[in-house]
């Protein structure tokens, strides 16, 4: 199984453990992933303004690239998931920048949308499977009760992501079930977590972050895991600074619990002794 | 308040459609968006309100509002709403009419070494910047 | 006076000889000084016996109900009578074309008790009017009193002294000048509901059930009455109070609007039951829902429960 | 000894949560004359009726009582089962120990005791029950629609297509009515008199349908399937026969007056027709403003008429002609604004009512159909609609939504911009109402279209301001007081019953609801059908209603027509007022109180000591009579008993529940 890889600044950075969790499993399930010669941010907001053109450039040169080999494009970051097939979608749907977006890149080819844009859960789910993940795990993580959650970035809006269920998601749960743990279900799993205000207004992010954690905890929740460097950064952050700070819950990427089932971890904590 | 066709079809009025490609007059005001809304608590103005108002033409209001700030850009509106509109997109055309405006920004620069910690994701200071900034 | 009774004698002789009626009703005197019975004449030649006295209190058309006439019956009517008449016609249980009527003018009739009162009923042996006052004869002479003393409580209050219907008025027309006829129950309205319950209660628990309000009564012309039929049995035969307080509350419901304020059914009470208090809360009340309204005045005049005007007071409301 | 069965139902939880089934089966079981008393859980159903047959069967049962629902639900059900078992279906009695009973009381121990009162209350009725038998009423073939708008037109075209005779009366010079006034109609915008006119057409020439147009119902007597109705056709002073329809008489006519099918608007004639497609296109003479009825000069409309059809001489016809079934379509009309004075209509010439804003688009309308300000014949460019203007107002207006107002003002505005594109609409509404096919997206094409603005809240007040109009309103939505300058202002006025409909109700004798319209039989189940058997209802008269629902009552009424008259003859219902003659004084007080002139007056003739004595009782006519009572409690001796519910009975309920 071969696919292009893209991979996004926030990984090859701040969330090095998610990429480096992702690659190594993703290796262990005899997955190829490429990853793309020369990519560029992919605007890290999708602009909203139906007019703005030039963020969508950077995008459409990686899906363009990932036409050019034939392969279906995998993320493994929420953000650029979502930035990457919203600007795919409007190539496809909107005759009008689709040309303007061409006339700028020069492009050798014309590009209408052709690439189909993955995140890494949907390369679990749908072409690995969640059955041959579940026979490939050898540390199965019996009896963790974990909530997953989905934050905004893969589910909406739901027109264009058409990632799972919108309002009732189960991917993730399905995900944790393969690697044997026990998913908790929980009101405010596909909540935003307000993330893009925490440069600015960090009092009302960690009343959001508070909400998701309290629900998360009072249904039992032992770890919470998730698929978005943003999100990761809030829940695990802002969680300290909410009044009830103190009783911390731990956060991981859903990566990490892969590396931990498919017992790579080990491995890699030898090599770093080495 | 003198309500008139000129205040209604205003040039900002248009810009604001242009920008956003939606059509208030589509808002029905069912005040889903506001009910959905994971910030509305902390608005000034709801986000049904900021329809209604642009439904009657009253820009200025919105253009000084904390509301357009505030939204997380997190697309519950958007994805609950009955009528399709694209809330968020609005609330985008709203900011940007503002950084369009000489000198105007939202953050300055000079703050984000302040307020950024080590472990904050590129793509949150990033994404800081090209919403709130010009 | 005796004017009056001459003119009786002459329109009984008259009517009955002629063939004109083949029955004249009228009063004829009975043997003591308070008795004044009717009397159903058939003979030209018995015409003489009939009187006109202060006593002549029989409302005498009710009889009308017992006769079947080839021909016509002659007949007395006083004011009263005339409104009971009247009554009796609307109800369809008389007719009219088999009827002469002989109005009397009458401002008012004695009522023996009121002479019993005044203790002038001693060795009394005959009353007899001349102008406004009675002349009362004994063995040893006679003496004068003012009529109006002696005058039943109805009388007092009459509003009809004269007929308002008649083939042939026989007198002068009197003059009319009633007392307030509904000041009783103005006082019984202001009172509250137990002293109004106690008040009928204790009157209502003398009632023998001898009927004699409803048989004289003109409204009460049914050919069989429903507390004399057998299935359904609406009245029980028991003397039970609940039973008793049904009998009056139900005859004066048959009768609202349709009685004729003559006061006769108290009059006639045994027992002395101001029965005619209960009849003119009624009419008090059906005249300020409806307007006013006198049964037996008017043929013309619709009578207020027997129509449906869509301006009708909202009486539940 | 009469043999009576009683069966318990426990209609599911319905009963059976609230009332001890098993103590109120054994209870019955021991009441005079029960010989057997059994429970179901659904006594209506297939299983639950032939236990019932069986029991009638099995215990030789003579009558029966079934303790369940009300009467009204399934009393002919468990008469139907009598019937099969071979009882007289009046043998029946039911219980109401679900409506009277379960559902009205919480305590178990109460209400058990209360439902065995109550079967005890109808096992002595049922006792004292005798068979009756229904007789037969010959039914005529021939139905009288009364109101020749669209609803009347469209009773009338699917009676007459059925293949039965149809009188179709009209007050008005010509059938069309409120439909004929419209310009489009919602929500598919076609022209309303392109759909009106072939069917005014249509009910013209049928052959099975006689119009009459100018004329007026007088007076209705009779019953289902033999109604008797007086009809008064008017002078037109115009022979329709003779007349051609030219318009010499009217161009010449010099009498002029406000027309009111152009509401005011413009000018008719003495003698005209209401509009140039009327139907029959005969015009008439206003005899009240004619120069030759009020003065005896003129006569110029006679003088010209080149077909001799112009008659002065003419006078009203009365017919008497016999009915088997009537429809009532006679329509609605527009609330008068005397008590709406803050809206200035009648004091400034550009606030106007809905329907006469709908007569200047009106292409045959007072302007041509061109869309101009009365007051100065200019284009409007900013009009302000104000919707329930007496609408939802219990204080001054009507109380109850007029239903076709939110779509017909959506219709305005876009015909309104269609013809002004740049103009500017605003709309005043407090909800906007839409259920039906296709209304939500035509409001919805208004406001995001052709960019009405919709504004939430009402009009305060109408200030004329110069040659404009401002509006002071709000839009409770955001919370803002508005001004806007106006070039005209259109109200959409309340719709209401006929100001004549309460009379029209007491003439067929049937009943009006708090706001004159006439009432249906029951509103789910009999919503085409007036209380009294034979009236059928359509249209507005009946509630507010627009073009497709009032098409559809018609048919609905029309078919409830057809029904009634395609059978030969009609079963009464034998629970009728029977006199009994040795009893009755005569006096027919009960004549006075019978709704349906059932009762009438005859001589009979009696022997008394021997002689032969005529006197005057009531009698009742069994077809006429409705079995409503109100003579039993209206005889004093008691003579007049209601078969079915008969005093004796209605003692022994009495007797059975206080003994």
């Amino acid at each position: 199984m071969r696919f292009s890889y893209y991979p996004g600044c926030t990984l090859k950075t701040t969330a090095a453990l998610l990429e480096n969790s992702a690659l190594k499993a993703a290796r262990a399930l005899g997955i190829e992933l490429i990853e793309q010669e020369k990519w560029q941010c992919c605007g890290a907001v999708f602009p909203l303004a139906a007019l703005e053109i030039a963020p969508f450039l950077s995008s459409v040169r990686s899906l363009a690239a990932a036409k050019d080999t034939g392969e279906k494009l995998v993320t493994i970051c929420a953000a650029c998931y979502h930035v990457l097939k919203r600007a795919n979608h409007v190539m496809k749907t909107d005759r009008d920048v689709c040309t303007k977006a061409n006339n700028y890149l020069q492009l050798p080819e014309q590009y209408r949308g052709g690439t189909e844009v993955i995140h890494y859960l949907e390369l679990l789910r749908d072409e690995v499977g969640f059955p041959t993940l579940a026979r490939k795990v050898k540390k199965p993580l019996t009896g963790r009760k974990i909530a997953a959650f989905y934050g905004c970035l893969l589910l909406r809006p739901p027109a264009v992501m058409q990632f799972d269920n919108a309002e009732n998601p189960s991917i993730m749960e399905d995900f944790l079930h393969a690697l044997g743990a026990a998913a908790v279900d929980y009101p405010y799993r596909t909540e935003c977590c307000g993330v893009y205000l925490s440069v600015q207004n960090e009092e009302i992010v960690a009343e959001m972050v508070a909400k998701i954690i309290n629900s998360a905890l009072s249904h039992g929740a032992e770890a919470i895991v998730d698929a978005c460097p943003l999100c990761h950064y809030n829940l695990l952050e802002l969680q300290k600074k909410t009044p009830q700070g103190k009783s911390t819950l731990p956060v991981y990427y859903f990566t990490e619990l892969l590396e931990e089932a498919l017992d790579l971890k080990d491995k890699v904590e030898e090599k770093m002794a080495f | 308040m003198k309500i008139t066709r000129d205040n209604l079809c205003s040039s900002i009025v248009k810009e604001i459609a242009e920008i956003s490609g939606e059509n208030v007059a589509g808002c029905y005001q069912c005040g889903k968006c506001t009910a959905a809304c994971p910030v509305n608590t902390v608005m000034d103005i709801l986000p049904h309100q900021v329809l209604r108002f642009l439904q009657l033409g009253l820009v200025e209001a919105l253009l000084n509002c904390n509301t357009i700030w505030i939204c997380a850009s997190c697309f519950t509106c958007a994805g609950r709403c009955p009528r399709g509109v694209d809330l968020p997109g609005i609330m985008e055309a709203l900011r940007l009419i503002l950084l369009r405006k000489r000198g105007f920004s939202r953050i300055k620069a000079g703050v984000i070494p302040r307020v950024a910690d080590k472990g904050m994701p590129e793509q949150a200071l990033v994404s800081a910047f090209r919403k709130y900034t010009r | 006076m005796k004017q009056l009774s001459e003119r009786i004698k002459e329109a009984a002789f008259g009517s009955l000889s002629s063939g004109q009626v083949e029955m004249v009703i009228g009063w004829q005197k009975g043997p003591l000084w308070w008795q004044s019975f009717p009397a159903f004449i058939t003979d030209p030649g018995e015409t003489a016996s009939l009187i006109w006295d202060p006593f002549s209190v029989s409302n005498l058309n009710k009889y009308l109900l017992n006769e079947v006439p080839k021909k016509k019956i002659a007949l007395f009517l006083k004011g009263c009578d005339a409104l009971g008449f009247n009554q009796l016609l609307r109800d369809g249980r008389v007719e009219r074309e088999k009827v002469l009527l002989f109005g009397i003018p009458c401002d008012g009739l004695v009522d023996p008790a009121r002479v019993e009162a005044t203790g002038l009923s001693k060795g009394l042996l005959q009353v007899k009017k001349e102008r406004e006052e009675l002349v009362f004869y004994y063995k040893e002479g006679q003496r004068k009193a003012p009529a109006r003393d002696f005058y039943y409580s109805k009388c007092l209050s009459c509003r009809y002294p004269n007929p308002v219907t008649c083939d042939e008025m026989l007198g002068e027309a009197v003059p009319c000048q009633p007392l307030e006829r509904f000041a009783n129950v103005s006082k019984l309205e202001a009172a509250s509901l137990e002293e109004r319950f106690t008040y009928w209660s204790r009157h209502f628990s003398r009632c023998i059930r001898c009927f004699a309000c409803r048989n004289v009564c003109p409204a009460c012309s049914c050919r069989e009455c429903i507390f004399d039929i057998a299935e359904p049995r609406w009245l029980g035969k028991a003397k039970e109070s609940g039973e008793t307080l049904f009998y009056h509350i139900t005859r004066a419901y048959h009768v609202a609007g349709r009685c004729v304020d003559c006061g006769e059914c108290a009059r006639i009470c045994p027992l002395g039951i101001p029965l005619a208090e209960l009849n003119r809360k009624f009419i008090k009340d059906i005249n300020e829902l409806y307007g006013e309204y006198d049964a037996g005045a008017d043929l013309d005049k619709e009578a207020p429960l027997l129509t449906f005007k869509s301006d009708d007071p909202d009486v539940s409301a | 000894m009469k043999r009576i069965g009683v069966f318990v139902c426990w209609c599911g939880t319905n009963i059976a949560n609230t009332v001890n089934i098993e103590a109120v089966t054994e209870a019955a079981g021991k009441m005079p004359g029960v010989v057997y008393a059994g429970n179901y859980k659904y006594m209506c159903s297939e299983i639950g009726q032939s236990k019932i047959k069986s029991a009638i069967i099995r215990e030789k049962l003579d009558r029966f009582v079934v303790a369940s629902c009300s009467p009204r639900m399934h009393e002919s059900t468990f008469r139907k089962t009598a019937a099969a078992a071979g009882l007289n279906p009046y043998l029946v009695e039911i219980a109401n120990i679900r409506e009277h009973c379960s559902w009205v009381h919480k305590n178990k121990g109460e209400a058990t005791a209360k439902a065995i009162a109550l079967i005890r209350a109808a096992v002595a009725k049922a006792a004292r029950d005798k068979e009756l038998w229904a007789t037969q009423i010959p039914v005529e073939h021939r139905a009288l629609v009364i109101g020749g708008g669209i609803g009347g037109i469209q009773a009338a075209l699917d009676i007459a297509d059925a293949g039965f005779e149809v009188d179709l009366v009209e007050r008005t010079p010509s059938i069309g009515g409120h439909m004929a006034q419209l310009d489009k109609t919602f929500p598919t915008l076609d022209c309303s008199a392109c759909i009106l006119t072939p069917k005014m057409g249509e009910a013209a020439s049928h052959p099975k349908i006689t119009l009459y147009t100018y004329s007026e119902v007088e007076k209705v007597d009779g019953y289902v399937g033999n109604f008797e109705a007086t009809i008064r056709k008017k002078a037109r002073s115009v022979d329709l026969e003779k007349c051609t329809g030219c318009g010499i008489c009217w161009e010449k006519c010099p009498s002029r007056v406000k027309s009111e099918f152009d509401e005011a608007l413009s000018m008719r004639k003495a003698i005209y027709i209401p509009f140039p497609q009327a139907v029959p296109n005969v015009p008439v003479i206003d005899r009240a403003s004619c120069r030759w009825f009020t003065r005896e000069k003129c006569g110029i409309c006679r003088k010209t008429c080149p077909a001799g059809a112009v008659n002065f001489d003419q006078e009203d016809e009365v017919l008497q002609k016999k009915y088997g079934a009537i429809v009532v379509a006679t329509g609605f009309d527009v609330l008068d604004l005397d008590d709406f004075g803050e809206y200035s209509y009648g004091k400034h010439p550009d606030v106007l009512t809905s329907l006469e804003f709908e007569r200047i688009l009106n292409s045959s309308g007072p302007t041509g159909g061109r869309l101009l300000r009365p007051s100065n014949q200019s284009p409007p460019k900013n009009v302000v609609f104000i919707q329930c203007v007496g609408s939802r107002d219990k204080s001054r207006g009507k109380p109850y939504c007029s239903k076709i107002c939110c779509m017909y003002s959506a219709k305005h505005v876009i015909l309104f911009k269609e013809k002004y594109p740049e103009a500017q609409a605003y709309v005043f509404y407090i909800d906007i109402r839409t259920a039906g096919k296709d209304f939500e997206e035509f409001h919805r094409r208004a406001v995001e279209e052709y960019g009405a603005l919709y504004l939430k809240g009402s009009a305060g007040k109408v200030f004329p301001d110069g040659d404009k109009l401002l509006v002071k309103g709000v839009d409770s939505l955001s919370g803002h007081a508005l001004e806007i300058e106006a070039d005209m202002v259109v109200l959409a006025t309340a719709i209401k019953a006929k100001s004549d409909a309460p009379q029209l109700a007491r003439l067929l004798g049937i009943s009006t609801d708090t706001h004159a319209f006439f009432m249906e039989a029951h509103p789910k189940l009999r919503p085409v059908e007036a209380h009294t058997a034979g009236i059928f209802l359509a249209g507005a008269c009946q509630g507010p209603k627009d073009i497709p629902e009032t098409v559809s009552q018609a048919s609905g009424a029309a078919a409830k027509a057809i029904v009634l008259l395609s059978k030969e003859n009609l079963l009464s219902d034998p629970c009728v007022s029977e006199v009994n003659e040795s009893l009755c004084t005569g006096c027919l007080a009960c004549i006075k109180v019978c709704p349906y002139s059932a009762i009438t007056e005859k001589t009979i003739e009696e022997k008394i000591h021997g002689k032969a004595l005529q006197r005057r009782v009531a009698e009742v006519n069994v077809a006429l009579c409705q079995g409503c009572g109100s003579c039993t409690v209206s005889c004093r001796p008691g003579a007049v008993n209601l078969k079915g519910f008969t005093n004796e009975q209605i003692m022994a309920e009495v007797d059975a529940i206080c003994l």
